[in-house]
């Protein structure tokens, strides 16, 4: 079925010249340490901890309601430190979603309720259901898919997923409107 | 011509060892000693978006799909060679059905074009992993319980005995049990049956089992617990589960009296050869005690009518195998199939040309090739 | 995306049979067919690590028994260990109680650690490694000694019995050539000639069989300890089925002696279509790539199909019906709707009619195509399926040629759609087209059952990789598929 | 209800939180933003060095066996609530060291000893008490026993304490009596 169109409040979304749509109502943490690399939309409640580490997205993301993306630690014998967060370009992540990845490839659905572990790596191509969990350091290679707790490989994905999450994220970015004012 | 064999030999690839079984499939290569993996006999169906059995069919077509997604699965998933070109060693029961044997070869020989298919039956395979001559063996599978006498590597079809006491018998018992304690159906679903009965089942001892009987404390219980609820599982449930393998009623269809028919019916030369050279074998032979009880029985119930008129034998003996229980047919495919070869194999060309399984429940293959028969059966 | 999330609410019918959506299929140029998953011949290409990334060239898969060398799974919840490092006490470890170990300084020691459900390799008494990587023990299999002497003397006997077979048929041969003296002639060497002769072929295969000692049975059995079931038994120290199943030749049943399990490596497949053995996909070498060198998809082929929306369809009535078509290729495409039955008899026999025109043209397709016959086709027979075509719904077909525009990527999405005057365009935007059809439904059609509608769709197709080379004039082609469309149930 | 925040030296709490009622945070401990602790049916008492992420929430809830004056409920050192978890209950006591990774689900009936880890996404809901060093997984609710206690967020609580006062408005420590009882290896005074 198409994509209907899903409208949003004009008044809550701030709309970069680089044609992000960013919700007033997220937590943006350290913003000058968040890249949202255009045309990225986060809606409202959504947390990004940037004042943990850096956190840049490519083009096309959407960061649905409630997710939280927060940079991974990793201890060191000498101390802690905040790992930047990485995401590709036309990444999708679901609603109230953890994502506590070091790097998400391009091309990555990840679904509502997931939590991605700390320093996960999401390669390109691959997909996490709905209500999935990551364990942490877990690597999702190309093509594949995951679901359940802990989240194993399930299936393949078609060869074209590629283009399938491109038209995906620029057809929800297409109908993602401001409701027109009466 | 033996020169070109020596070569054919070394070019031949290392094939592959298939035992399908109804809970897990054994797969790997031919020569090893163990399979390289066993995993439940289901794949994910897309289309409906689940996990699939591959023995839940209702149609040919339906088995066709089925089987073609789990040797995907096998061989790109689990041993990562190509099908195409490489011989396969199928284990197989005697009492596959006529359907199943037949879609396999097909799936094999024409889907994935295996090179050639050595139908090889579990009761000969698994003597073949004594050496011993003759071999009393004892399988106990996920559905049924095959005993079957193997003498010079015939097994002796006559005397093959065969009754539901799988595996999913104890599951079956175990899930009644907790329902009963608990006083309600609790629906558990199989896989987590079967993990109870794996982790907290055992076989009492004769003795024991007796005391049980008139009235003893039965063992600790213990807990299991579950996302929903934690569950006690009761030293009853724990302790009994497995004696309706034991169980002997009117029709005498327990285990040990299944292995006894079994010696009773077999040539009388081999009867005391048999009962020394027991092998039992199978996943559900892996619960802890059951082969020692076992053996009490069988001691015990060859001193009763009717089998101490005619199992004049002396003492009964058990082969410890050189494999996990839940392997020992899949080992002797491997040892089969390395051994000769391949020789053996039904090669796919004679497959394309007549596609005829032999079987020994059809007649014609008992049947001398210059017999009428097998004409008709050719004009027909 | 709808494609992973969401059922399949249009299906293209496979040339054999099978009802998949677009994304599954494939799309061969050269026989100008839709194959699928079911009717193609899917190829091991490269082993990988799907944990570390890594290559593996597939001769040192097969040594491995295509496990990662590096990567180690967890043998208890079977999610992928990390490598922790500590810094060695002055504590001495026992398992490693050497005058060695006591080094002054603090020394590097590794261990792996699940990060699921926090085993650790010292769980299992394990002593951590001095590497990073590798120098993990590792344990034989109990059982392969006696397994290899098992191997052996079949391996004896088989080779006898293969003699003394050939025996025979040499003494057959000897008889009918008595003349010919084997030796010289076919240069055979002395051990065969003394096979001939009845001598054994030679020491090592007899003396597997001679030293061979067949297994013994024992009237003991291994019996339960008297008290074991007045034991407390705690069943987190027992294992699971899974747990003894990821290592098959060991499958341990006490959680004491679980070891990490080295992870089994991934393949990328590559396809091939099996009626003319070209490839179909074809993955890039590098584990991390998402390219592909072949990539002959359906997607990027043939006109996709969604729907956009629909009215419930009710028994006897008319619903209205709203299509996407696009045209993922880039060249224009001609569209044409035909009944569903419509397509069997006529287009697909003409499409074929012009492949096989086509190929006699050149001398070596003939050749490779006198080869290719010779190449037997049964598995089509079997794994063709017919599919159920909806009868009680019908799309009422405009008779119209529509033309698609070629993909654009240029093109701004943001360009707002044409709303066209056509009565069954409703807008076109590039390469997109949405349409405006009616389904029909039959009187008879039960409420609640699932209501189907098949639609034909003819298009052309230009190949830009021609099966022979000089054929420009059949680089066009009208080719046709059908598809099936779920429209939910009918309602009353 | 009365508005009660008591907040010790040391500690480094955001002011984007939801903290109702008779709440005690030791010194030490981190709450991150968008964190709602709610004492309802009785004080909630932090103790030093936890660590409470995004979207957790505790909840002392009211129960109709409540005593008069309501008893607490202590939550241990050194656990940490890892976002979106929830932390139901009436009152009692957290053991230390614990786990409570992301959405996990801890009933009212639970009862939680020491170095536990209740994996992720784990709805805790039946009546249970988990021993020491118990360790939950899975949708099946896998368990084992570790070794070993969950090593401690030492280094991470001395991180976050430092940086997160440059990005984020805390609330002020009000309380000065209690010097947090273990000092953190550097840097934990803010």
């Amino acid at each position: 079925m198409e994509l209907q169109d899903t409208y949003y409040n004009k008044s809550e979304y701030v709309e970069t010249a680089s044609g992000n749509k960013v919700s007033r109502q997220t937590v943006l943490c350290g913003s000058q340490n968040i890249v949202l690399h255009g045309k990225v939309i986060v809606q409202s409640d959504a947390i990004i901890r940037g004042d943990l580490a850096n956190v840049k997205t490519g083009r096309f993301c959407i960061i649905s309601k409630g997710s939280v993306i927060r940079p991974p630690f990793k201890k060191f014998s000498k101390g802690v430190a905040f790992f930047p967060l990485q995401m590709g370009d036309h990444v999708f992540v679901g609603e109230n979603t953890v994502v506590n990845a070091a790097v998400v490839g391009s091309y990555v659905y990840i679904g509502k309720n997931v939590v991605i572990g700390r320093r996960c790596v999401l390669k390109d191509c691959c997909m996490i259901e709905d209500n999935s969990v990551l364990p942490a350091e877990t690597v999702v290679p190309s093509f594949a898919r995951y679901s359940g707790n802990p989240a194993r490989l399930i299936t393949t994905l078609p060869e074209a997923m590629p283009d399938l999450m491109t038209e995906f994220t620029k057809s929800y970015y297409q109908h993602f409107l401001p409701t027109t004012v009466n | 011509m033996a020169l070109y064999e020596g070569i054919a030999l070394i070019q031949e690839k290392q094939a592959v060892v298939l035992d399908l079984g109804t809970d897990y499939t054994k797969f790997g290569f031919t020569g090893e000693a163990a399979p390289r993996c066993i995993i439940r006999s289901q794949y994910w169906c897309a289309k409906e978006r689940r996990y699939k059995r591959v023995y839940d069919y209702d149609n040919v077509e339906e088995l066709y799909d089925n089987l073609v997604h789990m040797l995907h699965l096998l061989y790109f998933r689990h041993v990562l060679v190509n099908p195409k070109e490489r011989k396969v060693v199928v284990v197989e029961s005697l009492f596959t059905p006529t359907l199943f044997r037949e879609t396999l070869a097909k799936v094999l020989f024409l889907h994935y074009e295996v090179s050639g298919v050595m139908w090889a039956d579990s009761p000969r395979l698994c003597a073949l992993t004594l050496g011993a001559p003759v071999a009393l063996v004892v399988s106990l599978g996920a559905l049924e319980a095959e005993v079957v006498a193997v003498v010079h590597g015939c097994p002796v079809l006559r005397a093959m005995q065969s009754a539901p006491l799988g595996a999913r018998a104890v599951a079956r018992e175990l899930a009644a049990r907790l329902d009963a304690e608990h006083g309600a159906p609790l629906a558990l679903p199989a896989h987590v049956l079967e993990d109870i009965a794996v982790r907290a089942c055992f076989v009492p001892g004769r003795a024991r089992a007796l005391a049980l009987a008139g009235g003893a404390a039965p063992a600790a219980g213990a807990q299991y617990s579950r996302a929903d609820r934690t569950l006690t599982v009761s030293g009853a449930a724990r302790e009994l589960s497995a004696e309706p393998l034991f169980a002997r009623d009117n029709e005498m269809a327990s285990l040990p009296d299944l292995v006894l028919q079994c010696i009773v019916q077999s040539p009388i030369d081999a009867r005391r050869a048999l009962a020394e050279n027991i092998l039992v074998c199978g996943g559900g032979a892996a619960m802890p005690g059951l082969r020692a009880r076992l053996a009490q029985e069988l001691r015990y119930l060859a001193t009763l009518a009717p089998y101490d008129e005619r199992v004049r034998v002396e003492e009964f003996k058990f082969h410890s195998p050189p494999a996990p229980l839940n392997a020992v047919a899949w080992v002797g495919g491997a040892l089969a199939g390395a051994a000769d070869g391949g020789a053996r194999a039904l090669a796919r060309d004679a497959y394309l040309r007549a596609p005829r399984l032999r079987d020994w429940p059809c007649l014609l293959h008992t049947t001398p090739p210059a017999h009428h028969h097998w004409r008709d059966a050719r004009d027909a | 995306m709808a494609y992973l999330t969401q059922p399949d609410f249009v299906r293209y019918v496979c040339s054999c049979g099978q009802l998949k959506p677009i994304t599954n299929l494939y799309f061969c140029r050269h026989c100008l067919k839709i194959r699928c998953g079911f009717c193609i011949c899917h190829e091991v290409d490269s082993h990988y690590c799907a944990n570390c990334l890594e290559n593996m060239p597939s001769s040192e898969a097969r040594l491995k028994k295509n496990r990662c060398s590096s990567c180690f799974d967890c043998p208890s919840c079977f999610h992928t260990l990390s490598t922790r490092a500590t810094f060695a006490q002055t504590r001495q470890d026992p398992a490693a109680g050497d005058a060695k170990v006591e080094n002054k300084q603090a020394k590097k020691m590794y261990y792996l650690s699940c990060f699921n459900c926090r085993w650790t390799s010292r769980d299992v008494g394990i002593p951590d490694q001095p590497v990073a990587s590798g120098g993990w023990p590792e344990r034989p299999n109990p059982f392969s000694a006696r397994i290899n002497q098992l191997l052996d003397y079949y391996k004896a006997i088989a080779q006898q019995e293969k003699q003394e077979k050939l025996d025979r048929e040499r003494k057959k041969f000897a008889i009918r050539g008595k003349y010919i003296t084997l030796t010289d002639k076919t240069g055979l060497t002395g051990a065969m000639a003394r096979n001939i002769a009845g001598l054994p072929s030679s020491e090592s295969s007899s003396s597997a069989i001679a030293n061979f000692v067949p297994s013994v049975a024992s009237a003991e059995v291994e019996e339960l300890p008297e008290d074991y079931h007045l034991r407390e038994i705690n069943l987190k120290q027992v294992t699971t089925m899974a747990q003894r199943l990821a290592s098959p030749e060991w499958q341990p049943a006490s959680v004491a002696r679980l070891h990490p399990v080295a992870r089994p490596l991934s393949v990328k497949r590559s396809q091939r279509c099996r009626a003319c053995d070209h490839n179909l996909t074809k993955p890039e070498y590098n584990p991390g790539s998402i390219k592909f060198k072949i990539e002959l998809l359906a997607f990027y082929h043939m006109p996709e199909v969604k729907i956009i929306s629909h009215e419930s369809v009710k028994p006897g009535q008319q619903s209205a019906l709203l299509l996407k078509v696009s045209n993922p290729t880039s060249h224009e495409m001609a569209l044409r709707l035909l009944p569903p039955d419509h397509q069997a008899e006529t287009e697909t026999d003409e499409t074929t009619e012009t492949h096989e025109k086509n190929e006699p043209k050149s001398i070596e397709k003939s050749l490779e195509k006198s080869l290719n016959l010779e190449k037997d086709t049964t598995w089509s027979k079997v794994i063709e399926r017919k599919p159920q075509m909806p009868a009680l719904s019908q799309i009422c077909i405009p008779e119209v040629t529509l033309t698609l525009a070629q993909r654009d990527d240029a093109a701004e999405y943001d360009d707002d759609p044409q709303h066209d005057t056509s009565d069954i365009i409703l807008w076109r935007k590039s390469n997109k087209l949405a349409l405006r059809l009616k389904v029909s439904t039959d009187p008879s059609a039960e409420v609640g059952q699932p209501a189907q509608v098949a639609l034909s769709l003819q298009y052309s197709y230009r190949n830009t990789v021609p099966p022979s080379a000089q054929s420009a004039q059949h680089r066009d082609h009208t080719l046709t598929t059908t598809v099936l469309l779920d429209l939910g149930t009918v309602c009353e | 209800m009365a508005q009660n925040i008591k907040i010790l030296p040391g500690a480094t709490v955001c002011e984007d939180c939801t903290l109702e009622g008779d709440i005690t945070i030791g010194g030490g401990t981190v709450v991150h933003p968008r964190v709602t602790i709610i004492a309802e049916g009785g004080p909630i008492i932090i103790a030093e060095y936890c660590i409470i992420e995004e979207y957790s929430t505790i909840i002392h809830k009211k129960s109709d066996k409540q005593e008069n004056p309501p008893k607490p409920l202590f939550i241990g050192a050194h656990n940490v609530f890892e976002v979106g978890c929830k932390l139901e209950s009436p009152f009692g006591h957290i053991g230390e060291s614990n786990v409570f990774e992301c959405k996990s689900y801890v009933g009212v009936d639970v009862k939680i000893g020491s170095g536990c880890v209740i994996g992720a996404a784990c709805q805790l809901t039946v009546p249970q008490s988990l021993p020491d060093n118990t360790v939950i997984w899975g949708s099946e609710h896998h368990n084992r026993e570790a070794l070993e206690k969950q090593p401690s967020q030492l280094l991470q609580l001395d991180f976050l304490s430092k940086v997160m006062p440059n990005y984020h408005r805390l609330r002020k420590p009000n309380l000065h009596k209690r010097q947090p009882s273990r000092p953190s290896q550097e840097g934990a005074k803010v």
